[in-house]
Parts: C-alpha cells; structure tokens; sequence
C-alpha cells in the first residue's frame, strides 16, 4: 500500500492529539514556568560565610563609622553602628567600585615626564580638596621640598561647631539636616536647639527648620550685616528689608532670638566674615564655635611643611603645574576659579580622580585613584567636634590594579623618602600618649596609654577611633576674610538668579531611588523652577530645556515647584553645572 | 479554487476586490504584531502604563470588546433556549462576532500580563475570592465553547462539506448546540458580572466601590444587564455594516428591527439601575468610605459631564429610540441608536478603568493622566484588523446569513405567508 | 473552602458537559457513517438550504394550497398530508396527459424526481432510472460522468451517478432505493434492482403532476441562466436542444446547482 | 500569635531618604533602568515631601514615608489576587508576595489605596560588578512581576533561625528590625509588635495625635503615623481636590 497526503494528516492529527496524553506537553509547562522564575540575566546573589568588619566613611568630612556585613571579602551592606545610622549614600558606598562612570587606567608615566619638564620658574601647586588628612601633611611635605612649590586648600578649614550646647541656631543656607556632620549628632542635637534657616529655596532643612526666612538670593551678607548691628544695638539700615525681601519686624524677631535665647551659633554654607563676626558679637567663640584640633604629627613632618594657602589667596596667572586631589572630594571650585590662577600659555593640569565627572574634564593627565572603600586614608576632625579626633578608612575590598595613590605619587615626585606616613602619624599619637581610643567590635574604649602600639595601629584598622583627652581652647579663632557669594550683578538678558545645591559625587547608581524614582532630591541636570516663571520661561513640568549663562549652556529638565521663590532657579550642581554656574551666577532657561 | 469554496446562489464580489480589501487590514495586523511582540521581549516597559496606571488601553479594550462580544451568548440564549427563531437569522454571525471578540480579547491580556508563561498558574492555583480568577476562567471556558459553536459553521463550507464525516459531525453537533448555548449563557453570565465586580470589590477605590448583594457587588450586574443589553445592538450595527459593505440584503428588516427591540428594553432597564446605583454610591457608599462623591469630578478633565454623557446621552436617549417603533422602523435611526448604545458601554468601561486608576486616593497623591505608547495602540488595532479579517473570510466563505439565499432568490421580501388548509379545487386544474 | 468547592464544581461541571455534548456529537456521527446515512444527511442539509419557494409540496403545483413548504424533504412516503390528500381525492384522468410539454418529452411509463431524474419500472420487476428532457438538455455536453459500479446500492435522494460538465459537478440524486444492477442502457442509465422487492414510487412525481412543476422549473432555469432575460422559454417558446452551447457565458456551476438541486 | 506594625513620627523625619535606600540595598532592588520615572520605579518605602499650600515663610513642609500599610483587615490585594502570589501571614500578620508565583496581572496594583505594590517593568539589571554586592538572603525579582514591602521577610528568617540556634521560639524584638526602621537617622521609623501593649508602635499608636491613612476604608492598616501639627494630620484623610505633593 502506498502512503497518500491524507494519510499524511492523519498521521500528524493523530499524534498530534496523542501527544497530549503524555507527560511531555504538561512537563515543558512546568518549565516554562520555573525558567521564568530566574530568567536569564537574573543575577544569583553569592553566597557564603558571613562575618561584620569595620571601617569609617570616607565620602563626607563626617567620617560616620561603618559596620560592614560581608559575604567572604565582599561588603554586601554598610550599617552605622547603633545610635549613629548614616546617610542615604553611606548606605551604598559599597557599590562605589563598580561605578558605571569609574576610571581605572591612566597615563602614570607620561604625567610624571610631563610634570618633569615643566619650566621650573612657574609654581608647581597641589590642590588639596579634603585638607587635614595625613595625605595633606605629605602634600606640605611635598612642596615644601620642591622649589616654588605650593600647597592648596580650597577654603579656610571652618572651625568646629558644637550643635550640641547651641540653644539657637542660625543658619546661612548651611544644610544642616542634609548630611552636614554626622546625622546622628545633629539629630541628637536637634532636639535641643531652636532652628532659622536662611535660604533662598525651599530646602529640607529650611522645610524642617523652626523658622524658614525665604531671603532673596544673594542678600545673606546684608542680612548677617544688618543683625550685627542690631546687636550691637544700632539701628536697623532701613534698605535692608527691600533688599533681603524680608519684612523689618521679622529680622528684629531674629535678631532679638539669637541675642536672647543663647548660646547662640551661626553657621552658614560657606564661611562669609560678616557670619564670624556675627558669632564673636553673641559670644559664641569657645562657647559653640572652636578652632579646629588636629591629631599629633611626627615632629619632623610640621619641620618641614609647605604654610597651607587657600585658593583665593594664590595670585592668579601664577600656577604652571596644578596637581588636583580628588580622591576624597569634599568642595568642588568652578573650573572659572581654577583656570584663573593658572598661567596662560599652556598650563599642566594632572588630577587624581575615580571618574572624569570632576576636573578630569578639563585635566591633561587623569590618574585614577581607588574610592572608598577601597582607600586608605585617614579623615580630617569632623566638623561637629571640639577635640582631635584620628580615624582610618581602612580599605574594605582591594583596590583594582592601575589605581595611583596620590600622596604616594606626589611624595615620589618630590623625592621624600617613601615611608608609610598613616603608621609614622598614628606613631607620633601614640607617643603623645593621650585621649582615648574606643574600637566598636568590643565597643570598648581605652587609654591609648595602655595600649601597645601595634594593638593601637591594628584597632585604627578596624575602624577604630582616637579621641584625643584634650578639650577644647578657649582663645577664639581669627576669622580670615573671605567673602559669601555677592549679589549677582543684575542683566536683563539674564534674568534668573541661580541657586545651587551639591550633588555628592560620586554617589551609588542605586540613589536613582532618590533622585529618578521619587521626588525626594532635586536629581543631577535638572532645575526647579517656580511656576509662574516656569510659565515665563515657557517651560513645563518635565520637559528638557537649556540654561544658559554668561559662562555658556547646558541641557536641563525642569522641575516644576511651587515652593520655589519666582525668578530664582535652583540647580542641581553636577560639577559641570557648577563650572557653567560658578560661584554666584544669573541665568536664563531657554525652552529647546 | 476561491469560487469553489464559497456557497451557490451566494454572490460574493471577485477574488481581486477581495485581496485589495484584505490587504490594509493584513499590513495592520502585522504592525500590530511587531507591537505586541516588543512588548512580549523587551517587556511591558515598552508601554506607557506604570505603578499609578496598572490598568490602561488594553484592559479598557478587553472590557468593552467583551461586552460587546456578549451578542452571541445572549442571541444563542435567545434563538436556542428561548426558541425565538426569528433570530436564527443572524445567531451565525452572532457566533463569529463573538468568538473574535473573545479570542481577541484573550491574546491582549495574554499581552498585557507580565508572566505569560504562568497563565495556567490561575487554573492551578485559583484563588475563588478573586474576581479576576472567575473572569479567566469564564472566559477561557466560554472562549472554547464558543470555538466549538463556530466549528459546525466552518464546516459547512461547501468545500469541507464534501468530506462526509466533516458533514455528519457538523449535522450531529448542529443537533446538539441548545447544550452549548445553555453552558454559554452560564458562563458568559457570569464573566459578564465578574469583570464588573472586577472593580466593584476595589475597596480601596472608593471610586469604583459598591456594596451589592451577597459576593457581588452592584457593578456585576449592571456589566451583566449592559453587556446584553448592548450585545444585540452591536449585532445589529455589524449586520448592516456588513451588508452596507458587501450591498447585499443579509437579513429582513424584522429581525434588525426585533434587535433593535430588545436590545432598547435591556438598555432602559439598564440606565434605571444604573441611576438608582450611583445615587446609592454618592449618597451611602462613596462617603462611607470618606470619600465626598464631588471630590471625584473636581479633577479636570473628568468632571459631572461624564457622568451625564454616560447615562444621559449614551444610555437614556439610544434606550428611548430604541423603544419607540416609529423611529426603531427608520434605519438611520436604529443604526445611529444601536451606535449609541456600544459607545456608552465603552464609556461606562472607560471610566471604570481608567478615572478608577486617575483619581488620588491619598490626601497628598495627584491625579495622574496616561497616554498609551504606539506599542499599545499597535497591540489594541492588531485586534481589530484580526477582528476584520476573520469575519471577512468567514463571510465570504462560510454561510453567515441563512435568510440571504432566501432574499436572493426572492428579491421582493413578502411577507410569509402561512399555510392554510387545502383548497378542495380539482386536481390538474390548470 | 466552601466557596472553592462550589466554584471549582461548577466549572468543572460545565466543562464536562461541553466536553461530554462534543464527544457525543462525534460518537452519533461515527454511527452515521458507520450506518451510510451520509447522503441521507447530506440531502437533508442541502433541502433545509433551498429558499422556501423551492421547498414548495406538490401539491401546491396542483393548487391544493395556496402555499406550503415540504417538511419532510420531498419524502412524501412518510407524509400523512399527502396520503391524506391522495386518499381524498383519487386520481381522475381528466384528460390524458400528453408526452410533450413545451417541445420536450416526458413519457407518461415513468415517474419523475424532482432532480430530473426518471424511474421506469420494468417487466423483469427491475426499474431503470434515467435523466429526464430537461436535464438532459442542460447536462447536453457533459466532459465525463461517473456511473456506479454493478451490485452498488442506491439511497432515496442520495447520488445516482455524478456528470461534469464545464466547471459544474453534478450529483444525480437517486429517485429509489435499491442496487445497480446494469449501467448504461439504451435510453436509461441505470437498471435498478429495487430494495424490499417492488419499488415505492409515492414520492414522485407522476406524469400529471410534471406540467406545472416543469413549469416553475423552466422559470427557475431562465433566472439561472440569464437572470436580465425576460422568461422565454415557459411560455410556449420551445426550448432549446443543446442550452449549454447556447448559454456559453452562463455560469453552470450555478445552474444546474439550481437545477438539480445541488445545495 | 504576633502582629508587626510600624508607627511613624512625621516631625521627625528629615526626607533624608536613608529608609528608601536601606530598603534597596536590603531587598536587591536594582538600580532604575535610563527613562525609568518616579512612576515605573520600584521603591518599597518611598518618602513623600507634602506641603501645607502656603507661599513664602507661611509654607510648611513635611515628609511622609509610604510603605505597604499592611493592611489588617479585608486587605484589598490579597483577596484579589487570582493566583494566591499574596497573602497574610497569620504569624506575623505580614501581608507577603510570592514574586514566583505573580503572574503580573497588576490588579492588586490597582486594588492598593497607598500604591505601595510596585511593578518590575524592566529586567533587574546591576552595572557590570554591582551584582557582587547582592544581600544573599534576598532572591532578586524577575521582570513582569508585583512586588512590596514585606518587613524585610528575609530579615524576619534569620531572626527565626538565630532563636531557634539558642532553642528559644520568640524571636527577641531587638533582633528583628527592618532595614528602614534599622537605618532611619533620626529614629522616626519605629517597629514592633503591635499586640504587645508595651511596644514602641504600640504605644505611639495610643498617644494622641497619631492616625493612620485613609483609616475610613477599614482596611485597618498596621502602620501608624504621628504628628503634632495639624496640617499633616490632614493627609490621613482623602484628597481635598487641590494639588498638595510633591513626591
């Protein structure tokens, strides 16, 4: 018999139904049920013996202490210790590693030629922008060897405040419940004193703060001026209220607060003379205002030390090498400021950094650094601190290959004998013999006079924390004169007033949570705007737009705000938008 | 071949014309493929739904297409168990309208959910308080009776019929089909209420909210009463769409004029109840749950004007042209009441499903509007060219229409005459 | 749990019975085919598919009724109306019928069926059936026919033989049961034993009866033919010999659907 | 027979966003994909900033942490869900997410009066590396599938275990806190069990000036938000029909 197309069907039809009748049809379901379950591209979380190290954060001057849960050698979550929790990007500084912006390759070699030949008439200068690390005294060190060598801070070091005694705080644009010295003093304290902010925008702190006076952008030096003098019982300069945009009676209130419901503490975003002389007048120094106490260094190290200048202070046109240290961020100085101090023809920019987001933008020479918590280095006395303190952020993970260690870089350019200074510093600490040093696995804390010096360096290593006995001085600190952001000059084709606020950099992917997946912050490259000049900008609420300033433009989105103040528009400062900002800046948003 | 395969005596226009008309419908459906295989790939990120918005296009489609699909178990319901055989005139294409429907409205929300491959887990592991388990079953149910129900009608394609057991199953199964039209009514009956309870149990959405009767909440009846209520209209606007189309007498003016009847009775009694209920939600429920019913309609631009479009304009007024037989007799009339009548029903799911998920709940939340991606919209038209299509092979090809031969053969429709007893004349007397 | 029970059941009822209605339809259909009822149902389909006026009783032809449609499939054997009238009117010959009818022959020795088909008993207690004038005419230039083999069985309106002619296919239906005995005689196709010994021949149409039906079928033919053409060949006008030469344009799918009642 | 609940001190948080974020790490919830809004994002907690409406030094401002209310009574997604992916744990009263049994048909998402229940649009996906720092008690989602706030379940486990290793059968309430409760910098965020008098949530729950949101729907939500000021109190309520948020 021969096999005809009908015969053909019936054979795929009768299969076809018997099929059903076996276990294969109902197995491949399950399958497909249990395949989706972990889809490929569904990463397995690693598994294994969990153990807890310690360290400090090292992404703010705060330095908060942090208690790592690791999976083998990998932290896998960071937690404060009980009582002192930290920041939204403390949480995740574990993630900093794989960093989609991270940069791990750079040109060691030919930087070091390229500084090598540099004509030895113009100053070399490195630009520190965390001081008061040990990496700083190694840095002093450095150009204290090299001829017209400089060393650099970006501002004054801030005396220390001490939130905890102040009954009144009064605070210049400072964002004091925004990560500003370790969340867990200032929440401590918090309860305690009675909150003005002073700011322009609508900030958490000045939503969360006593009394909010919404001053017009720019005026802060008037209104401290103009509360100095009611203080020192003069009369009240009767174009202040047109010019700050806050009623009379309201700054007498104020005024009348501080001087009355004391101790009083003034505190403002960048130290302006006008806030020191504030503090002297209601008698803060010493009270609730210290110079800053550093740990003890190796005498040989302060023998030879380059003088700390600040930034402003170098004449401009005069730096030929600038050595940029970013590894420890902490304020970020408009390239417009930079690039004045440096010489016209062709200067040489090297710069220390995880990511180009910073000055890699406009350096030759990018070298990679590691990030925490990968680094080791020692943080700077935390701001909210009277006493000298000295803790580590001993490194976590291990750094990838290729990574510079700038003071190690810095040191071997100026030919210093490459000795490991965080151990000679802890050294030199240990000799003085005093304070205290608390480890947080034991949670106890012990002289370091009872101590051996290598269990001393090995608890620093854990995360451990020296506390020097010494109390504060009472001899006031001399302010120096800087000067807060002025007024921007007024430009019709201009007309916004700009008000920035910093984006931590380089901060988790997994902050999307804050800045995209919610509202909570203002996210990187977007402006808020108040409605009505929303309206007059022709822009709406999420749309993309251009702001433009005399320094040139950069694509925005827009935030529609209603707290926002009209003709003020508050950025969201990447350091690009910074550099396009600069200090104080007018702006205009243009629709695109 | 083509001639072939279409019925004697049924004039069907040239292969030719045909193809050209096929051809938009066919490109459609591919777009709309494309479309929906994005989002089966890339995932529903390709959509412009989002956490506020669960609920968008394809869900608001699915509700109506289905309401709209409830012609067929109405008209089964009507013609096998009521026995109202005037109706037999359209219950085939009823049948084809509804199985598209239904079939169409399956493959969207196999679209629409985010783990088509566990579909099955709701027969595996149902959870008989959800609403939306009674809706999948039902309809998967109903989807397969009514795949049985269109069976016998594909099978009398002349073509098929040649095959003798194709031609005996269909005559057996034809014998039988008052079985599936009752499991049909039953199912159908209560998916039709269940994907209005759907958003009746949204305790959550005091919006949608209702207090009912025993499970159910008041929505599952009123889906139930619009949707066949507003069946037989749908029926009636495809019936003469279709023969508008093809200018060919598909059925006598009585029956259309019998659909437009029914479907005017179902739709007043509908617009009652549906007015006795949102006056008990404003009143008791809505504020029960401290909502003030007000608040809803201050959020531009869903304002009280919806509401009166809803019951007002596209309830009462089709309803009353529908009742009354000097307008119901003008064609104009009933096609544009008829029209009227789906289009509320889709409003009524409209609003159901996309105000319910616009409206804040929370004190600080805002109200949130929504514009489908072309994904969506490629997805929502894929159904409809499918619809398109397989109704148009079916007319072409099966036989939709029991009265058109009829009407072919007798081009002037006189009225039936009936038979009467013989006249006692002489044989051979001619 | 209640709750389950209950909905679960009642799911799973319905789909029961939907499944248990499906296979039932599939067993009955195997018993049908198993039993060759095939051309009965097919017949039965295709007469529920004719627009009523083709469905007309015969006795409407001979003006007993104004209007009736057949019930029972042209099987007047089974129906009681027909007897009932027969019985109260028996057969007057008025005048004797004559062989020719509008130029065609219709011999008064046989029956006529309704698919232009003929039954003659013969003698030997055989009947032969044969194509009457008119379907012979139309079927005038056939390209093949198909006659079933000697000893095949033969079913009331089921096929007789089948003829293709031009883009038609045609089925002869049967006018009689019964078993081929001889094919292809003289004047008729196929000789006949008939089943149960002598044929029933109730349900056709005896030679009286054929003028008025003949009638309406030349009618029928006409709008088949040339549905704008005025009807030419009822009236009188002698049709005619060899229509599918004369009507090359005509498509003949269509007629002789029409005509022998095709479906 | 315990019942977690939170309570909620709205003068107290400073929108610091540690919770949103404590919650992310914990409960390997990735990174938003490009183009994700704040409305296709996935945060189990999520802060909003409300504000009174006023202009000026007269505006006053507050910040609200939404999670899953963790609803008590007829808890609108559980009844709805087809498939049983929901349900309330009658030991803990935690109302918990099966993410492989969701079949990703969003009616709970719908059913929600908080809109606390999160869709995963997109796959989980981590920068190349990041994926090494996944909490391995927590199993990251598929693409397609609603998942919420569950007290941090894992946590909850261990919990369980580290009891069962001393053989004791209650968990000591120290030993289980949520990541958010865990990392909230000004201790706004408190939990407990709320049949125990005693306990925190407990007991703020008692002291006047807390409420509950949307408290009229009788969904009898666990957790309970304080504050002294009335304004905010108003949000416990439903929307007055003006805009009032921005979050």
């Amino acid at each position: 018999m021969q096999t005809t197309r009908r015969d053909l069907f019936k054979f795929a039809a009768g299969s076809a139904a018997g099929l059903v009748f076996t276990p294969v049809p109902w197995r491949l379901i399950t399958d497909t049920a249990l395949w989706s379950e972990n889809w490929p591209g569904i990463p397995r979380p690693a598994r294994g013996e969990i153990h807890t190290r310690f360290t400090n954060c090292a992404l703010c001057p705060a330095g908060c202490a942090v208690r790592a849960r690791c999976v083998g050698p990998q932290p896998v979550a960071l937690t404060g210790l009980p009582g002192q929790p930290l920041c939204a990007f403390g949480l995740v500084g574990h993630h900093l590693p794989y960093h989609p912006g991270r940069v791990t390759q750079g040109a060691l070699e030919q930087a070091a030629a390229a500084i090598a030949h540099r004509d030895p008439k113009a100053s070399i200068a490195v630009l520190d922008l965390r001081p008061g690390r040990t990496a700083s005294w190694t840095y002093r060190r450095a150009m204290a060897a090299i001829p017209h060598g400089l060393y650099l801070a970006p501002k004054r070091i801030s005396p220390a405040v001490n939130l905890a005694d102040a009954k009144t705080v009064l605070s210049f644009g400072a964002p004091l419940l925004e990560g500003w010295g370790t969340p867990a003093s200032v929440f401590a304290a918090r309860e305690r004193f009675r909150l003005v902010q002073v700011e322009p925008v609508p900030s958490p702190t000045a939503a969360l703060a006593d009394l909010w006076l919404p001053i017009r952008a720019g005026s802060e030096t008037a209104l401290a001026r103009a509360i100095a003098q009611l203080l020192r019982k003069q009369a009240l300069p009767p174009e202040v209220a047109a010019l700050t945009g806050i009623p009379e009676e309201q700054i007498v209130s104020v005024a009348r607060q501080v001087a009355e419901n004391g101790p009083a503490l003034v505190v403002a975003a960048e130290e302006f003379p006008a806030m020191s002389e504030l503090n002297r007048l209601l008698g803060s120094l010493g009270r609730t205002v210290f110079p800053r106490r550093e740990a003890p260094v190796p005498e040989s190290w302060t023998r030879a030390a380059a003088p700390v200048t600040t930034f402003a202070s170098v004449a401009d046109h005069s730096i030929g090498v600038l050595l940029i240290d970013e590894s420890a961020p902490d304020t970020y100085l408009p390239w417009s400021v930079v690039q004045k101090k440096l010489v016209p023809y062709d200067p040489l920019v090297v710069t220390f950094a995880s990511s180009r987001a910073g000055y890699g933008r406009h350096a030759q020479y990018l070298l990679p650094t590691a990030v925490y918590p990968e680094i080791t280095s020692d943080l700077p006395p935390a701001l909210h601190s009277a006493a000298a303190t000295f803790r580590l952020a001993a490194p976590l993970v291990a750094p990838p290959a290729g990574v510079v260690d700038p003071p190690t870089f810095v040191a071997r350019m100026a030919r210093l004998p490459l000795t490991p200074a965080l151990r000679e510093r802890a050294g030199a600490i240990h000799q003085a013999g005093r304070g205290t040093v608390s480890t947080w696995r034991d949670g106890k804390s012990v002289p370091v006079r009872q101590v051996k010096f290598d269990d001393f360096w090995s608890a620093l290593n854990e995360g451990g924390c020296w506390i020097d006995s010494q109390g504060p001085q009472a001899p006031a600190p001399q302010m120096e004169s800087g000067s807060f952001a002025d007024p921007p000059v007024e430009q019709s084709s201009l007309p916004l007033v700009v008000v920035t606020t910093a984006v931590p950099q380089p901060f988790s992917p997994l902050l999307s949570k804050l800045y995209g997946e919610s509202n909570l912050r203002l996210s990187p490259g977007r402006i808020a705007l108040h409605p009505e000049t929303a309206r007059q900008c022709g822009v709406t609420d999420g749309a993309r737009a251009a702001l433009e300033t005399i320094r040139g433009r950069a694509a925005v989105q827009v935030s529609i705000d209603s707290g926002m103040p009209p003709g003020v528009v508050r950025v969201a400062a990447t350091p690009a938008l910074l550099d396009l900002c600069g200090p104080s800046a007018r702006a205009k948003v243009v629709r695109v | 071949m083509d001639r072939q395969l279409i019925a004697r005596r049924l004039p069907r226009c040239p292969a030719r014309q045909f193809v050209l008309w096929l051809l938009p419908w066919t490109a459609l459906l591919a777009f709309g493929l494309y479309a929906a295989g994005l989002c089966l790939v890339k995932g529903l990120n390709q959509t412009n739904m989002d956490n506020r918005f669960a609920f968008g296009l394809w869900i608001f489609l699915d509700l109506t297409v289905i309401a709209l699909g409830a012609g067929a178990f109405f008209t089964g319901f009507l013609v096998y168990i009521l026995k109202l055989k005037e109706l037999s005139a359209v219950i085939y294409s009823a049948v084809v309208i509804g199985f598209v429907c239904y079939s169409g409205a399956v493959a969207v929300l196999l679209v629409d959910v985010g783990q088509p491959l566990r579909a099955w887990f709701t027969f595996w592991y149902p959870n008989v308080h959800s609403m939306l388990t009674e809706v999948t079953f039902c309809i998967t149910c109903y989807l397969t009776v009514l795949f049985i129900e269109y069976l016998p009608i594909i099978l009398k394609n002349r073509k098929l019929r040649q095959v003798p057991s194709f031609l005996v199953f269909e005559f057996q199964l034809h014998k039988l089909i008052y079985v599936l039209a009752g499991a049909g009514t039953f199912l159908s009956f209560f998916h039709q209420g269940s994907l209005g309870g759907l958003y009746g149990v949204l305790r959550g959405r005091p919006f949608a909210f209702r207090e009912g009767f025993a499970i159910w909440p008041s929505t599952f009846f009123l889906f139930i009463i619009s949707a066949v209520a507003v069946g037989p209209a749908f029926i009636l606007l495809t019936t003469w769409l279709v023969s508008k189309i093809s200018q060919r007498r598909l059925v006598k003016p009585q029956v259309l004029d019998l659909l437009g009847r029914i479907s005017g009775l179902l739709l007043s009694v509908y617009v009652l109840a549906k007015t006795v209920d949102t006056l008990i939600w404003i009143n008791r429920t809505s504020p029960g749950s401290g909502f003030p019913a007000w608040q809803y309609y201050s959020w531009n631009p869903f304002g009280t004007w919806i509401l009166f479009a809803e019951i007002v304009v596209f309830g009462l007024i089709p309803a009353l042209i529908l009742l009354i037989p000097r307008l119901r007799r003008r064609t104009g009339w009933l096609v544009s009441a008829a029209l009227m009548a789906c289009l509320g029903v889709a409003l009524n799911r409209f609003v159901l499903t996309v105000q319910t998920l616009a409206l804040p709940t929370l004190g600080f939340d805002q109200f949130v509007s929504y514009r489908p991606s072309w994904q969506e919209t490629g997805t929502f038209l894929a159904v409809v060219a499918y619809g398109v299509l397989v109704y148009s092979f079916s007319f072409r090809y099966l036989q939709l229409f029991p009265q058109e031969r009829a009407l072919e053969a007798a081009p002037a429709a006189e009225a039936e005459p009936v038979e009467e007893e013989p006249v006692l004349v002489g044989r051979y007397s001619l | 749990m209640i709750g389950s029970l209950v909905f679960l059941g009642a799911f799973y009822a319905v789909l029961a019975v939907v499944a248990a209605t499906v296979a039932c339809a599939a067993i009955r259909s195997r018993r049908a085919l198993a039993a060759q009822q095939v051309d009965e149902i097919r017949w039965h389909e295709t007469f529920h598919e004719l627009p009523p006026s083709e469905r007309q009783c015969r006795h409407v032809a001979t003006g007993e009724f104004r209007y009736r449609e057949c019930p029972h499939a042209f099987d007047c054997r089974i129906c009681e109306t027909h007897t009932r009238l027969v019985a109260r009117k028996p057969l007057i010959l008025r005048d004797t019928p004559q062989e020719e009818i509008f130029g065609m022959s219709f011999p008064l020795d046989r029956f006529y069926h309704r698919g232009h088909t003929w039954v003659r008993p013969e003698p030997d207690g055989t009947v032969t059936i044969g194509l009457d004038e008119l379907g012979r005419r139309v079927l005038s230039s056939p390209d093949r026919v198909e006659l079933p083999p000697a000893g095949a069985g033969l079913r009331v309106n089921g096929t007789a033989w089948r003829v293709h002619q031009r883009n038609a296919d045609v089925r002869l239906l049967s006018p009689v049961e019964g078993q081929v005995v001889e094919v292809g005689g003289p004047d008729w196709v196929l000789r006949v034993k008939p089943a149960d010994g002598c044929p029933d021949l109730r349900h056709l149409l005896t030679p009286e009866e054929v003028r008025p039906w003949l009638l309406r079928e030349m009618e029928r033919l006409q709008l088949a033919l040339s549905p704008a053409a005025a009807p030419t060949l009822a009236d009188g006008g002698v049709l005619v010999d060899d229509i599918a030469a004369n009507y090359p344009e005509a498509d003949w799918d269509a007629v002789c659907g029409e005509l022998f009642l095709q479906g | 027979m315990t019942r977690y609940g939170m309570s909620i001190d709205i003068d107290r948080c400073t929108g610091c966003g540690a919770c949103m974020v404590a919650c992310a790490v914990e409960n390997n919830i990735p990174p938003a994909p490009e183009g994700a809004g704040d409305r296709k994002g996935i945060t189990w907690i999520r802060v909003f900033q409300v504000n009174n409406g006023e202009d000026g030094s007269n505006r006053k401002s507050a910040f609200v942490p939404v999670l899953c209310q963790q609803c008590g009574h007829e808890t609108p997604c559980v009844s709805v869900c087809p498939q049983q992916a929901v349900r309330v744990d009658p030991q803990t009263g935690i109302v918990g997410q099966m993410p492989e049994r969701c079949l990703g048909c969003r009616y709970c998402m719908a059913a929600c009066p908080y809109h606390a229940r999160y869709f995963n649009w997109w796959d989980p996906v981590w920068p190349p590396g990041m994926e090494k720092t996944l909490n391995p008690a927590v199993a990251p989602r598929m693409r397609g599938v609603v998942e919420k706030c569950n007290f941090c379940h894992g946590r909850w486990h261990a919990a369980k275990e580290r009891a069962a290793a001393q053989n004791r059968r209650e968990i000591d309430p120290g030993d289980y806190l949520p990541a958010c409760v865990e990392a909230c910098p000004t201790g706004a965020i408190r939990f407990g069990d709320l049949n125990d008098r005693a306990s925190v949530p407990a007991r703020d729950a008692r002291q006047d000036g807390s409420f509950r949101l949307l408290e009229k729907l009788g969904t009898d939500p666990k957790i309970h938000y304080h504050s002294r000021q009335g304004w905010v109190r108003q949000i416990a309520s439903a929307p007055s029909g003006k805009e009032k948020a921005r979050g």
